[in-house]
């Protein structure tokens, strides 16, 4: 029932969000059925409560983190419930004769159910990270209230303004729920309650507890978090109606509630809680004087009564949280009817600036009538429900003089004496100023009584505020009990609910309030221009709004600072915190036991020097690019032989293809780019890029020693032992490239097929013309395609062509294989491009190049899919001996396939890479 | 004997390689750090062969067969750059 | 007959890295790029030459007949001035210095390049 | 020019590419004379659209002789220039000479200019195919009419008869 | 030998670091061409050093060298053969599309 | 023989090589093959999935060659969990794609296969060096998705995001010398054993490697200060590829994972738990910078930028917290903010077609036309990505925080993330308000929203809607993947039994 109770606004809000036409019934409808429905089911459901009854229904969700579907109805919850649905009701009836046609579309009513649904979930949830997940909803569904209007900057301010400090207070609340569910070992409420003083107790109860106030004291609005408030007052009205005198701002106020067995009752509490409330209750009072805006008063009269709220939780007393839940009702009730009327007069006379508005009396009796009625509750008038909780708060206020020190005890009734004293000023503001004082200044309309269904949901209101405060024992008693005793989880004190207490102190506040109250609003226009003329006006907003565009310039700044958009630093980042990290690790590590060290010979010597050499000019020339490109081939060529030396022939090969391969490429973009770098580095940056270089080069030296002197007992001996029987082969780095490993192989070979896709990709639209002189201004030289070179290119193709299938078939068990096959191929191909010119060639190797290394890639795969059909896993090779008349035995290998895939992958890649980027200039001659 | 005539050629290529290198480090144009390269890549395939000859086995005659093959490609690229700047036309 | 062999192979190992060593000095001492072309070009190719001889004997008197080395020197010999031509063309074109006076060149406009 | 298919475009070139094959295998086992008659068909059809004429040999005797003429130059070039390297340096007197071809197709000169390379003394520097001049760099240049004699008579004239040109 | 070698690997190292550190498209093209030398020899003397031999079985050889490091520096020159090539190709894309080959554009 | 493990790489790899030989010209080919391999990858990633939950480790023996010798891939409840994600978010993308944006530049579909190839293979290799190659794979193809559409911002950006990972895989190669120099391996499961019996002598080469390759994949990760590179790449990236992308930081972080579990464990010898003492600085850091970066973005794609690097520095931090929880919640955090990371850019691509002129640029502009939508969706990932309920980021954040409250650090971690987050709701509701309600007059958007696309979008950003609602069960299997990496007795056992390698009968050559 309680989870059909909590969706029943959810349901409405994604009933009511899509509909834009199509729906028949009026979105406020839908709305309302649904908030009344709720309403129906609460009460229905919530008659055990009445007497100390706890629904609670249960549900695993996330149990990991202790996240469980689970709702708790107590009393405190059932009073929240009741407002909220109660009020709700009222709000959507009201709203929907307040809002334009334009404005009141589904999105309105969609927002208000989401957020009616958050209140009821968070009031209504056992578990305390469920609550959380609806304190946050809370916050997120009043952003979008406030900022309902959004083509105003203030909406939009607000609604930011809003979100900023109440999402910040629902993360320190966060914060300290989990600390709290930690400590207790369960997020479930029930058992949190039934844990004593444990939390209390906890080392991090300071903590916990301030985490917990912030969360508090941003949603309720308390000093020095309450300056969100009056800005979210941009909201339509019923928003404000609703949020921010019955919901969302009691929000705090019941965390207060719901966890004051647990966090209460240390010294701690009391000073941190009353002196915020305190704080609050002064500050909201006497700032509300001075508002001329009528919605603004109301938002800082509602400050200073949360301030008052919260000033009786953190008395401590039994009674005082009595008091406490009792205001909660009555500020609910009279300021939910206080914002409407406001609305309904803004709406009529088209301001809410009290020097404008003046005598509306007469043009709205019906609406004055009830608006006084709830002012008078606001300010405390006998009769009416805010004079009996006032009396109950002025009553605590005076137990405290036993509980405080002595010298300071007159300070919290003076203090409460004070705020009664503004409240009665500005609640006679709230009257006097609109309502009579003369004639009305230049209104956008004239005033009128609004729509008679507009003021039902006031009337509903005011007659409660009669009620209640004629009838208390009969009307709210009940409901009072159930909640504070739920607060309280004890027996509750006797107290006594009735309008004559006899001739006592808190009568002689009361009535000190209501004289002060009544001289201080005869004495407002001295007033005012004294409260004009205090120097600096601190605007909670402004600071506010400052801290959040610092916060924004903060994170420019820093941003800017780090991210410099310069690749240069990015690398340089990059490779200090390889050479830091390299360095740290290998500090202080002992070489391993040094095996014997092979005896130098002259050739490495010889080939070393030129390979060092080689690197160093390289560097050092880096800006003659031309010269750059030959030091590098020399490293090359080196690197070559030193394959061969230590016996690698397969890499040898590889390496003196690729390495003329990539001369040619590299050759190919030099025509297009500068000539030479500009010299481009200050000094300080130069060194510090040697600097860097040297480090750099120093530990992978290091590293590379440590590595060459470690003995290494590797997988190796097992391809060496079965290469031949296993493989098939005896070049053992050929088999593992096309069977023990040949999914890398394939992997690499796929590799290629995309860079060369992403070469054409580039190519494709690129437009660059080479220069037409050299970079020492000569002009090219004529005869683009040598005789001798272009003969001899030709002759060599055959040659070239049969070296590479010699190559190819023999890999298998000598040195050669696909790869180094398929590069012969491809720079052989490539000779003719240079040689004869792209077109030419083209015309002469006609096929797609892409094709060709789709072709491969597919044969490779297919060869490995192939071993599925015999049961085998991908790649698995086979091979057999096979003996024929004449030709005589020889092997067949399924591997050799995997190699031909490989090859023509290579080839096309080549290819595609090279001359395609040789047809670039082609096609600057075609434009 | 032969070894020891293989320790000695294989000296004398390696002083070749050298003034290769110096040439190739010196210039002064760049032709003739092209004509350095050519000539190690050359020097380099007998380097090759002799090491061959050296442990025996025929098993790098491949990586010299390519340097005959492939060596001037290098060379010829860089001179038509040289020479033309495009070297694919 | 196998010392006769080995003396060969000797011979040829050491004319050939002794040419390949005097094409590398011809190249550090001739005055210009176009004397130095000739170095390279000749004595290095017979260079490798020789030593391809040189393995071919060894080879083929340990491991039954070797001809291999025979396509890596005819690969040498076809492509060896195909080098020297462009680089001597490169070194026209760019008027590097020379002892002998440089032939005109009409470079600029574009030639008609072989019916290739 | 086009001509029909053929398996053999250029047999000569077949030939030449089994017994590469054969050299490069080390082998005249018959299933190596299979697989390099195989190359030796596939690779000229590969490779025809780069040669569309066919070279023809008119006197293979020639053929031998020049050859042993060529490596006899070979080698004598060569220890030409091992003493001009040797010797003093300034006792050289490079020069360009330009020796006018009688030959005209590609393939020859580029056979004429290779050999001229790969002989004493001599570099080929350039080809003017338009003008069919053929730059040479000698590093004696004493007697340049000589030269040109020696390279049209020593090896034009027998190019020329064996390709029938 | 071994110290060679690690000497070698520093050289190239640090050469190419410095280059990677240049502020053009041409010489971070080098550096990385450097560093996967560097890297490609670091790569295949993990496996050790072995002279005058061949990965090459039932072929006499008594000591072979370790074929794994081979045939995954083959692999490594590969792929870096194709990034290289991508890498160049987009350096002119660069040029092309930026107008010049700073890597930072014209601001820095 | 059960072919499931290896399908996850078959299918793109086959769809790819494919799209080499059709497709390319238009003619809406290369769409059909494209969005059939990628609706493929999902019943695939799903049964294996379901295996894996069982607690079996999957393994798979590639050439029939047994552990440690060939390579092996190897799905456990990670690899699947990661599988799952890819081919989720692979379909969202691609579907967004194929309304347009595939016609950008050629061969779309031929790259992003290629790029699903290289991180499927990434989760599901059990080998160090494959591993690299299967980097190589994603990056190459990343690069040129990054390049996808062309433009100036787009050239620059795959200029520094090239030269940034070629340098990442040197070091990536150094490191696997290192190791394989120490170990004599490179299969995963083997190098765990040979690790955890490592001497000190080899302490130097190990600790090294293993460094190196944490800053390689930290480099993936985008972690700062290596991270730069990622805002400015996947601000300009186009949508569905920015999309895609979401997952490749998760890349990093999934090899992170890995290796921390399965060989830089607590056992791991002189190596032992090598990881831990850096990701929670990195991911401390990161988290604060990104989220400066968050608070500097003008405009909304590179803001989410930022958030994927925020996304990733808090995976990182979560890590270093070094506990199974620690690694469930960071799991189920990963899932999350890949989702809805991915449909964010979605999103914002609607966006900025949608705002025309304006783009994703904080600027007053004209009316955005499908406010309901376009504002609904936002709405949802600015929920998602900031972890506010009641979308699934909530409850990743909750956990995360429950697993620090018992770290020491607990309290760095507990500030940094929640203030961050609150910086982020920040950014985000600046952001939305920006977008959505500082608008001037309204007028007809650029381009209509083709309902495929929305339906992409949403789909992703909902995902964490459905997320939350199976929160319990998904942390569940998180909970179980931690504990499965913890103890990684039962991954190396599964590799080394070799028991899925097929036995040949008696006398049959071959392997
Ligand atoms: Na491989
Ligand atoms: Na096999």
């Amino acid at each position: 029932m309680l989870y059909l109770l909590v969706s029943i606004p959810f349901i409405g809000a994604l009933l009511v969000y899509p509909a834009t036409e199509r729906l028949r019934l009026p979105p406020s409808l839908v709305a309302g059925l649904m908030a009344l429905s709720a309403l129906v089911l609460l009460l229905f459901i919530g008659f055990p409560v009445y007497s100390g009854a706890v629904l609670l229904s249960r549900a695993e969700w996330i149990p990991q983190i202790g996240l469980s579907f689970s709702f708790r109805l107590d009393g405190l919850g059932l009073l929240f419930a009741e407002l909220i649905l109660g009020i709700g009701v009222l709000v959507v009836l009201y709203a929907r004769y307040y809002l334009t046609e334009l404005e009141a579309g589904p999105r309105f009513y969609a927002f208000l159910l989401l957020f009616m649904g958050a209140m009821l979930g968070l009031v209504l949830s056992e578990n305390l990270l469920l609550m959380m997940v609806f304190w946050e909803l809370t916050s997120l569904a009043s952003f979008l209230l406030i900022g309902f209007r959004r083509h105003t900057s203030e909406a939009r301010q607000g609604a930011r303004l809003a979100l900023f400090v109440t999402g910040g207070g629902g993360f320190a609340l966060l914060a300290a729920v989990l600390i709290m569910g930690q400590i207790v070992g369960s997020y479930e409420l029930s058992d949190v309650l039934a844990s004593g003083r444990l939390v209390a107790d906890h080392h991090l109860y300071p903590l916990v507890l301030v985490l917990f106030l912030i969360g508090v004291g941003t949603k309720s609005a308390q000093f020095p978090f309450h300056f969100w408030l009056p800005h979210a007052m941009a909201a339509p009205t019923p928003v404000s109606a609703y949020l921010h005198s019955a919901t969302m701002v009691k929000a705090g106020i019941f965390l207060l509630g719901r966890f004051f067995p647990v966090l209460a009752g240390s010294e701690l509490w009391f000073y941190m809680v009353s002196g915020m409330g305190l704080s609050t209750l002064l500050l909201g009072a006497y700032l509300a004087l001075f508002q001329h805006d009528l919605k603004g008063l109301l938002a800082y009269s509602t400050i200073s009564h949360l301030g008052l709220i919260t000033l009786l939780f953190g008395l401590g007393t039994p009674l005082g949280e009595i008091a406490a839940i009792f205001h909660v009702i009555n500020h609910a009730v009279f300021k939910a009817s206080l914002f409407m009327a406001a609305g309904i007069i803004d709406h009529e006379s088209g301001t809410r600036d009290m020097r404008k508005l003046n005598g509306l009396f007469k043009y709205m009796p019906h609406t004055a009538a009830l608006a006084m009625v709830a002012a008078a509750a606001m300010a405390g008038v006998p009769l009416l429900n805010g004079f009996l909780s006032k009396e109950m708060f002025f009553g605590e206020t005076l137990v405290l003089k036993w509980l405080v020190e002595a010298q300071w005890h007159w300070l919290f009734p003076m203090a409460a004496t004070v705020a009664g004293i503004f409240a009665v000023a500005y609640s006679l503001r709230f009257i006097h100023d609109v309502f009579f004082n003369g004639e009305p200044v230049n209104l956008p309309k004239t005033p009128h009584e609004p729509p008679r269904w507009m003021k039902v949901p006031v009337e509903v209101l005011v007659v409660l505020c009669i009620g209640v405060g004629v009838f208390p024992n009969f009307t709210v008693r009940p409901l009072l009990e159930s909640a504070a005793a739920a607060v309280l989880q004890q027996p509750l004190p006797e107290f006594s609910l009735s309008i004559w207490h006899g001739f006592n102190t808190p009568l002689v506040m009361s009535l000190v309030a209501m004289g002060g109250g009544a001289i201080l609003y005869s004495g407002r226009k001295w007033l005012f221009r004294a409260h004009d003329r205090i120097p600096f006006q601190i605007s909670g907003k402004q600071w506010a709004e400052s801290l959040v565009e610092s916060i924004f310039q903060l994170g420019e700044m820093v941003d800017r600072l780090l991210d410099s958009r310069s690749l240069r630093r990015y690398s340089f980042f990059l490779l200090a915190i390889v050479v830091a990290a390299g360095a740290v690790s290998l500090w202080g590590e002992s070489f391993p036991a040094a095996k014997a060290l092979t005896p130098v010979t002259i050739p490495v010597v010889i080939g070393g020097l030129l390979l060092g050499a080689g690197s160093i000019a390289t560097a050092v020339w880096h800006g003659k690019r031309l010269l750059a490109v030959i030091m590098l081939s020399i490293v090359g060529l080196m690197t070559a032989l030193l394959f061969a030396y230590f016996s690698a022939p397969d890499l040898a090969m590889t390496q003196l293809l690729v390495e003329i391969a990539s001369v040619i490429l590299v050759l190919l973009a030099m025509y297009f780019l500068p000539q030479l770098t500009p010299p481009e580095s200050s000094r300080i940056r130069l060194a510090r890029d040697i600097t860097l270089g040297v480090i750099a080069g120093i530990g992978v030296a290091i590293l590379s020693y440590s590595m060459l002197v470690q003995p290494l007992d590797s997988i190796s001996s097992y391809y060496l032992s079965q290469s031949k029987p296993g493989g098939g082969g005896t070049n053992v780095v050929n088999v593992i490239l096309v069977d023990f490993r040949g999914f890398d192989t394939l992997g690499e070979v796929t590799v290629l097929g995309i860079a060369a896709v992403g070469i054409v990709a580039m190519i494709g639209g690129l437009k660059i013309w080479g220069p037409e002189k050299d970079w020492l201004g000569r002009s090219w030289a004529g005869d683009r395609h040598p005789v001798l070179l272009t003969t001899v290119s030709k002759l060599i193709l055959p040659f070239a062509l049969i070296v590479s299938a010699y190559l190819f078939l023999r890999g298998h068990n000598y040195p050669g294989g696909g790869f180094i096959a398929g590069l012969v191929t491809g720079v052989a191909l490539t000779l003719q491009y240079i040689a004869s010119g792209s077109d030419r060639a083209r015309q002469r190797l006609p096929w797609d190049n892409l094709k060709l290394v789709g072709a491969g890639i597919l044969i490779a795969t297919g060869t490995g899919l192939g071993s599925w059909v015999f049961g085998f896993p991908f790649l698995t090779t086979t091979f057999a001996y096979v003996t024929l008349p004449i030709v005589g035995k020889f092997e067949i290998a399924s591997a050799m396939l995997f190699d031909l895939g490989v090859y023509l992958a290579v080839v096309g890649t080549v290819l595609l890479i090279l001359a395609g980027m040789g047809g670039l200039h082609q096609r600057e001659e075609n434009v | 004997m032969l070894s020891v005539v293989i320790s000695i050629a294989m000296v004398l290529l390696g002083i070749a390689l050298l003034l290769n290198a110096w040439r190739l480090f010196r210039g002064p144009d760049a032709t003739d750090r092209i004509l350095a390269l050519d000539t190690l890549y050359i020097n380099s395939a007998a380097l090759i062969i002799l090491y061959g000859v050296d442990i025996g086995r025929a098993d790098f005659f491949a990586a010299a067969l390519l340097i005959a093959l492939f060596g001037f490609v290098s060379t010829m690229a860089l001179a038509k750059f040289l020479l033309r700047g495009d070297i694919i036309e | 007959m196998s010392m006769l062999i080995d003396l060969l192979i000797v011979f040829f190992l050491l004319l050939g890295s002794s040419f390949a060593l005097i094409g590398s000095i011809g190249l550090v001492r001739l005055p210009d790029i176009f004397a130095r072309l000739h170095g390279p070009t000749k004595a290095t190719t017979l260079g490798v030459g020789s030593i391809l001889l040189g393995s071919i004997l060894y080879f083929s008197s340990r491991q039954g007949l070797s001809l291999q080395e025979i396509l890596a020197l005819l690969f040498l010999f076809m492509t060896a001035p195909v080098s020297a031509q462009l680089l001597s063309r490169a070194a026209l074109h760019r008027r590097c210095d020379s002892i002998a006076r440089l032939p005109e060149m009409d470079d600029g406009a574009e030639k008609k390049s072989g019916n290739s | 020019m086009s001509r029909s298919f053929t398996f053999f475009p250029h047999p000569l070139l077949s030939a030449l590419l089994v017994v590469l094959w054969l050299l490069l295998n080390n082998s005249i086992e018959p299933g190596q004379l299979i697989l390099g008659g195989f190359f030796g068909i596939v690779v000229p059809l590969f490779t025809r659209r780069f040669w569309p004429q066919r070279l023809g040999v008119g006197r293979p005797l020639l053929v031998i002789k020049l050859a042993g003429r060529v490596v006899k130059d070979i080698v004598s070039a060569n220890f030409s220039v091992a003493l001009v390297v040797l010797g003093p340096t300034e006792a050289v007197k490079p020069g360009f000479v330009k020796v006018p071809l009688d030959v005209d197709s590609d393939f020859v000169t580029t056979l004429l200019a290779t050999l001229v390379s790969l002989t004493p003394g001599t570099v080929s520097a350039d080809i003017d195919m338009e003008k069919r001049v053929l730059l040479v760099h000698t590093l004696n240049s004493d007697d340049p009419e000589a030269l040109i004699q020696e390279i049209k008579t020593r090896y034009e004239a027998p190019i020329k008869e064996i390709f029938l040109c | 030998m071994e110290l060679i070698l690690a000497l070698l690997i520093g050289i190239t190292t640090a050469s190419a670091v410095f280059l990677l550190l240049r502020g053009h498209t041409f010489p971070i093209v080098l550096g990385l061409w450097l560093l996967g030398y560097a890297v490609n020899i670091f790569l295949f003397v993990s496996g050790g050093l072995t002279e005058g031999s061949a990965p090459l079985v039932e072929q006499g050889l008594e000591i072979l060298p370790d074929p794994l490091p081979q045939a995954l520096v083959l692999t490594a020159i590969v792929i870096g053969f194709g990034m290289s090539a991508f890498l160049i190709v987009l350096a002119l894309r660069a040029l092309g599309d930026l107008g010049d080959d700073g890597v930072d554009g014209g601001e820095k | 023989m059960n072919h499931l493990p290896i399908m996850p790489v078959m299918i793109p790899l086959i769809a790819g090589a494919l799209l080499f030989l059709i497709g390319g010209r238009g003619g809406g080919l290369d769409r059909v093959i494209g969005v059939t391999a990628t609706v493929a990858l999902l019943p695939v990633a799903l049964l294996l999935l379901q295996v894996a939950g069982t607690g079996q480790v999957m393994v798979y023996y590639d050439g029939n060659w047994s552990a440690p010798f060939g390579i092996v891939l190897v799905v456990d409840r990670l690899s699947a969990l990661m599988l799952c994600l890819n081919a989720l978010l692979a379909l969202a993308s691609l579907l967004y794609a194929i309304t347009g944006d595939d016609r950008l530049g050629p061969r779309f579909h031929l790259l992003f296969q290629m790029q699903l190839l290289g991180i499927n293979g990434a989760f599901l290799t059990g080998d160090l060096f494959n591993l690299f190659v299967f980097f190589e794979i994603l990056l190459i193809a990343s690069y040129a998705l990054q390049f996808h559409g062309g433009g100036k911002v787009r050239v620059r950006a795959t200029l520094h995001l090239v030269v940034l990972n070629l340098i990442g895989s040197s070091v990536f190669l150094i490191g696997i010398g290192a190791i394989y120099a120490a170990t004599g391996t490179l299969n995963l499961a083997d190098l765990a054993v040979k690790v955890a019996a490592a001497g000190t002598g080899q302490a130097g080469l190990l600790k090294t490697g293993g460094i190196l390759l944490l800053l390689v994949f930290a480099l993936k990760a985008a972690l700062v200060p290596l991270g730069f590179w990622l805002p400015p790449a996947y601000s300009v990236a186009c949508a569905p590829v920015a999309a895609l992308f979401a997952i490749m930081t998760k890349v990093g972080i999934y090899a992170i994972l890995r290796l921390q579990g399965l060989v830089f464990g607590p056992e791991a010898g002189p190596a032992a738990s090598l990881f831990t003492p850096w990701l929670l600085p990195l991911g401390l850091i990161t988290v604060v910078v990104a989220t400066f970066g968050i608070l500097a973005s003008n405009e909304l794609r590179r803001l989410l930028a930022h958030l994927v690097v925020l996304s990733a520095g808090t995976l990182t931090l979560t890590l270093g917290l070094d506990s199974p929880s620690a690694v469930a919640s960071a799991l189920f955090y990963l899932l999350n903010s890949t989702l809805v990371g991915g449909g964010l850019f979605l999103l914002a691509d609607l966006i900025a077609r949608d705002r025309g002129d304006a783009g994703t640029s904080f600027v007053t502009s004209q009316t955005v036309s499908s406010p309901l939508l376009l504002g609904s969706l936002f709405f949802v990932g600015a929920i998602g990505v900031a972890g506010l309920p009641p979308l699934a980021g909530f409850p990743a954040k909750l956990y995360l925080l429950q697993t620090a409250f018992l770290h020491p650090a607990g309290n760095w971690v507990f500030s940094v993330v929640l203030i961050s987050g609150l910086l982020v709701v920040v950014a985000l509701s600046r952001a939305g308000s920006a977008i959505f309600w500082r608008t001037g007059k309204a007028q007809k958007p650029a381009t209509g929203i083709a309902s495929l696309q929305s339906a992409a979008t949403a789909s992703l950003l909902l995902g964490s809607a459905a997320l939350m609602i199976g929160a319990g069960v998904t942390t569940g299997y998180t909970q179980a993947t931690a504990v499965q990496l913890a103890d990684h007795t039962g991954y190396v056992e599964a590799v080394m039994e070799n028991r899925g390698v097929v036995v040949l009968p008696a006398g049959q050559g071959g392997s």
